[in-house]
């Protein structure tokens, strides 16, 4: 059901995605379970330091496998044409997922090096480049012997923006300033700048195929929310530059701007509801749609609300380092960027599979649970922060006598995790495994677009 | 209002705006960058102080503590742990009384968030101190908060 | 443009409330200053006290006021006839603000006497009874001689339960266990009993209107929302019986179906969603649109998820009495009842003043400050509430020096009622003051059905 | 699910559940009531504290306070209060606290919550003071929590 074949190679990018998936909430619920039960895994056998970086690699690999496979599918369409070549698209899945695997034992046989997020030894950081290079060159050579839409033009310029801003990956003075100050080039001109365009451009494409609304009107839209990101984003890194050892000026700059970051998850609220309000039509995914509006949404809480919850630097002052930011992070990635995932692998799993959207009932149920999961977690991590602050930055308590206080509610952020699992699963099998029911008669359901 | 924007003004609008916005991030961090070297110079980064980094890096002690609250919130804030231990005043007994931390974990109590055993050698663990040491001569505009006593 | 004549005694019961919500906001705004200035209002002149006294009579009288409007303003429409009687109607109405406005002058003089809520002289309270009277007795009569609908059916019913139950304000036992058992018949089988049922059959008359969906397919949801709502709400008033005398039973009792209670307003997100959706039909009043959709909503996050938080009893058993339940009752009332009445006035004033919905976007933009406003308000005191608890309730420290330590959250939600209060003078703007722009052509929008 | 269900199967399932759980809650609520003259049988109303409770009321005392967790929160639960002040152990003294607490009042200290000079007789302070005597020796379930010290 595929309309161009090379639109193929996007099914071992999102299966190879949700593996990583898999491993990234694996490794969330041992965190989890540390903080309640701290000696519930030897400490010598698995610190906690090595259970989180395979925690938030996971987190970035399976994203950026999502992304990947994502521009392979959608591109052909966009483009109107096969992908510049499938093969090396192959190729390049292989050379990234087998990079993953192996950083990953790595890291529980101790081998790392770096800083968060980024803790890949040097050899696979290199990889890591030699991989976008294949990624971006293949995915440029399809744009530009093709036709040119604004949603592929985003997408690629998120895309390159990805490649040019982990260079700063290799980066690494010996002042710490500085050190931090470009190691946000990458972490948050990442997920508060380029991300979103891909996110914007990802979103989009199914908003058009899912509404059939023209896309004169989606293009504008689109530049309007990527407008605002990077306007608010850019200097909107300001606010982690509060108390770094830069200068003082970063409090205003910080603070304006980044007060101004939720406007762009506000706009893609309104777009996406807007635009399925009316394009009016039955698309028979509904399960896809879903997806793609709970993921404005949860974006905005998550992003948008939470993150100006504590953005402000009179706020941050009090609150930074402490659970809010956990909380804020882990409704923000899974809302942003873990939904535009799982909305794209739902849309575009039946016609990779070749089949009509089945079990979507399930998947639809998947979502709340998953959603419901998150909402509880950070929901925890939040009132464990509120708490915190006031206990330890109020109140001169000392950290390791709150954190005590506060396993209530870390027992009901591993619950919210444990929902979360159970959802995942639910996900999966709607996604993987044919539903004996409707199984037989695929062609009753027209296809999506 | 948006009714009125045409696609083209939009996109301009886009380019141009992320183009100037982009241009000032550059020149204030171009600043900052300026401001942090010369703080170097006021304060030299030893070879120890950037070997304490390294091994700062190596074991990835940002995965459960912060600095200058960055990093996981696992354990705590290490940014002023210098002075908290009084380097300040008596740097020996503060680098001893670190080390002595330092050899006794993982503390094995139950409830207590543990810290591994990372044998690093008595070199590392002065370049490690160095380090930290270094870190608690960053201004960093009064963070973290003092307790507000009422 | 009214189909029937005697609709137009809405009018004063709506301007009524709007004038009457307008003393709950200012002496919420009051009473949220002594909260973080205690001597601002010299407590010899007007107590804290009379201060809330004020704050939530105002609320209940207003929202009632506003039922018994939509009550007169759809009946005619669904039973196809004139009132009974409209003189009826507006010596009710006057008989009712009246003693209303004796009360509050009342209360600043010191004449109360009763229980939380129902702190009116005994003489106002059986003038209330005597106004029910009349107001069912003219209501019951309209419905006897017309068209009999389901929505009219349960509207109806959950009216003559307001009434009823409100008997129970006259039986007030020297016993004080008893006494508030049964004072909670009042308060909880009002507002998460038969005030359901009227919220859920003027939503249900609302979105028939605006959407054009079959009354078939609304007044089957219909009750099942309020079934639901009555199966879960009538022995969820266990979660009130927890800890004032009565036996453990309860505990068991209060938490199983309270527990279930946040399912109507999950029911009433689902239907309203679905049938706006279904519908289709490009209804001219947006406004009124979403403040139904937003009402939903809130009412869910307000009454269903907010009052989830703390009513198991293991969790009640340290929240109750802290802002946790101030929290929940500001979303909770907002949500589910303010907001279903600010639906009605926006969806019925242009009939009733006899012209197009003008304004909209002030309207609209008033519903955004508004719930915005709520919402800040609702959080600060959540997180007050949480702190609260904590410092109370684990560490054990003294009511008034954790009062102290929250003034920063009370701060909060000062400006929280501040920007409600700017919401609300939006609102009135938008609904009372012609739009110049548009007032000179009415007839170029087609009338509301 | 809604789909299979006709609209009469709907009605009569809320009509019948509705008045069944309403016959349970009514039964149930029948037996506290019960349980709840068996404790006056054992603390006796008197006179005094019904007329105490009359005071609470037409003071609206719990437009501020609460008691057993209801009415405002702008002051401190009031339910135990007796047994906070020893009543238990020492009524006079308790008593005499009591007293002299409402003739303190208000405080007029600018970042205290204040509450008013009722100007209460002193029959009308014994009798609101019996009346939470007599609160006092409720069962509630342990209610408030005794603070969870670690």
């Amino acid at each position: 059901m595929l309309k161009y074949q090379s639109q193929a190679v996007a099914k071992p990018y999102f299966i190879g995605a949700l593996l990583i998936f898999s491993l990234q909430l694996l490794f969330g619920l041992i965190g989890a379970s540390v903080y309640v039960a701290p000696t519930i895994v030897p400490v010598d056998l698995l610190p906690f330091s090595v259970v989180r970086m395979i925690h938030t690699n996971a987190l970035i690999v399976w994203l950026l496998l999502g992304f990947f496979g994502s521009t392979y599918y959608l591109l052909p369409e966009e483009t109107e044409r096969e992908l510049f070549s499938p093969k090396l698209a192959i190729i390049q899945f292989w050379l990234f997922f087998v990079a993953a695997a192996i950083c990953v034992v790595g890291y529980l046989f101790g081998f790392y090096d770096g800083r968060s997020y980024l803790e890949q030894p040097m050899i696979i950081k290199i990889g890591i480049v030699a991989v976008a290079l294949i990624f971006l060159f293949n995915c440029s050579m399809t744009v530009l012997k093709g036709r040119r839409t604004v949603i592929s033009g985003i997408l690629l310029l998120g895309l390159w923006g990805v490649a040019v801003f982990f260079l700063f990956a290799f980066y690494v003075p010996a002042n710490v300033v500085i050190d931090k100050m470009f190691w946000w080039w990458v972490v948050h001109l990442w997920v508060e700048g380029v991300w979103e365009l891909v996110m914007a451009a990802i979103l989009a494409f199914m908003l058009i195929k899912m509404t059939g609304v023209d896309r004169e009107v989606i293009e504008k839209w689109l530049y309007v929310i990527i407008g605002t990101a990077l306007f608010s984003g850019i200097l909107g890194t300001g606010h982690h530059y509060y108390w770094i050892g830069t200068p003082g000026y970063w409090k205003w700059i910080g603070s304006i701007f980044s007060a101004v970051e939720p406007l762009p998850f506000f706009a893609m609220v309104i777009f996406a509801f807007g635009m399925v309000w009316k394009g009016r039509r039955d698309h028979p995914n509904k399960a896809a749609l879903l997806w793609s509006l709970g993921c404005a949404i949860c974006a905005f809480l998550g992003a948008g609300v939470l993150g100006f919850l504590h953005t402000l630097s009179g706020v941050n002052y009090y609150t930074h380092g402490t659970q809010v930011t956990a909380a804020h992070g882990h409704l923000a990635f899974y809302g942003a960027y873990a939904m535009v995932n799982l909305a794209m692998f739902s849309f575009a799993m039946p016609q990779l599979l070749g089949r009509a959207p089945y079990n979507q009932r399930l998947n639809i149920a998947s979502f709340w649970t998953i959603t419901g999961g998150v909402i509880l977690m950070s929901l925890a991590l939040t009132f464990a922060g509120i708490l915190q602050t006031h206990l330890e930055r109020v109140l001169g308590m000392e950290y390791m006598d709150v954190q005590q206080q506060l396993t209530l509610f870390y027992w009901i952020r591993l619950a919210g995790g444990a929902i979360t699992m159970i959802g995942f699963l639910m996900y999966l099998v709607a996604l993987l495994v044919p539903n004996l029911e409707t199984a037989g008669q695929p062609a009753a359901l027209k296809p999506a677009e | 209002m948006i009714e009125r924007l045409t696609k083209t003004a939009a996109r301009n609008i886009f380019y141009g705006g992320s183009i100037f916005f982009f241009i000032i991030f550059a020149l204030l961090v171009g600043d900052s960058f300026r401001q942090a070297s010369q703080m170097a110079e006021a304060h030299p980064i030893s070879d120890s102080v950037a070997a304490g980094k390294r091994v700062w890096e190596k074991k990835a002690c940002f995965d459960c503590h912060t600095l200058f609250g960055e990093g996981a919130r696992f354990a705590p804030e290490v940014g002023k742990v210098w002075l908290k231990y009084g380097g300040d005043k008596d740097p020996a007994a503060a680098r001893d009384t670190l080390k002595a931390w330092f050899a006794a974990q993982p503390t094995n109590i139950s409830d207590r968030h543990q810290m591994p055993q990372f044998n690093l050698s008595d070199a590392e663990l002065d370049q490690l101190i160095d380090f930290l040491r270094w870190t608690s001569a960053i201004d960093t505009q009064n963070w973290p908060p003092k307790p507000v006593t009422r």
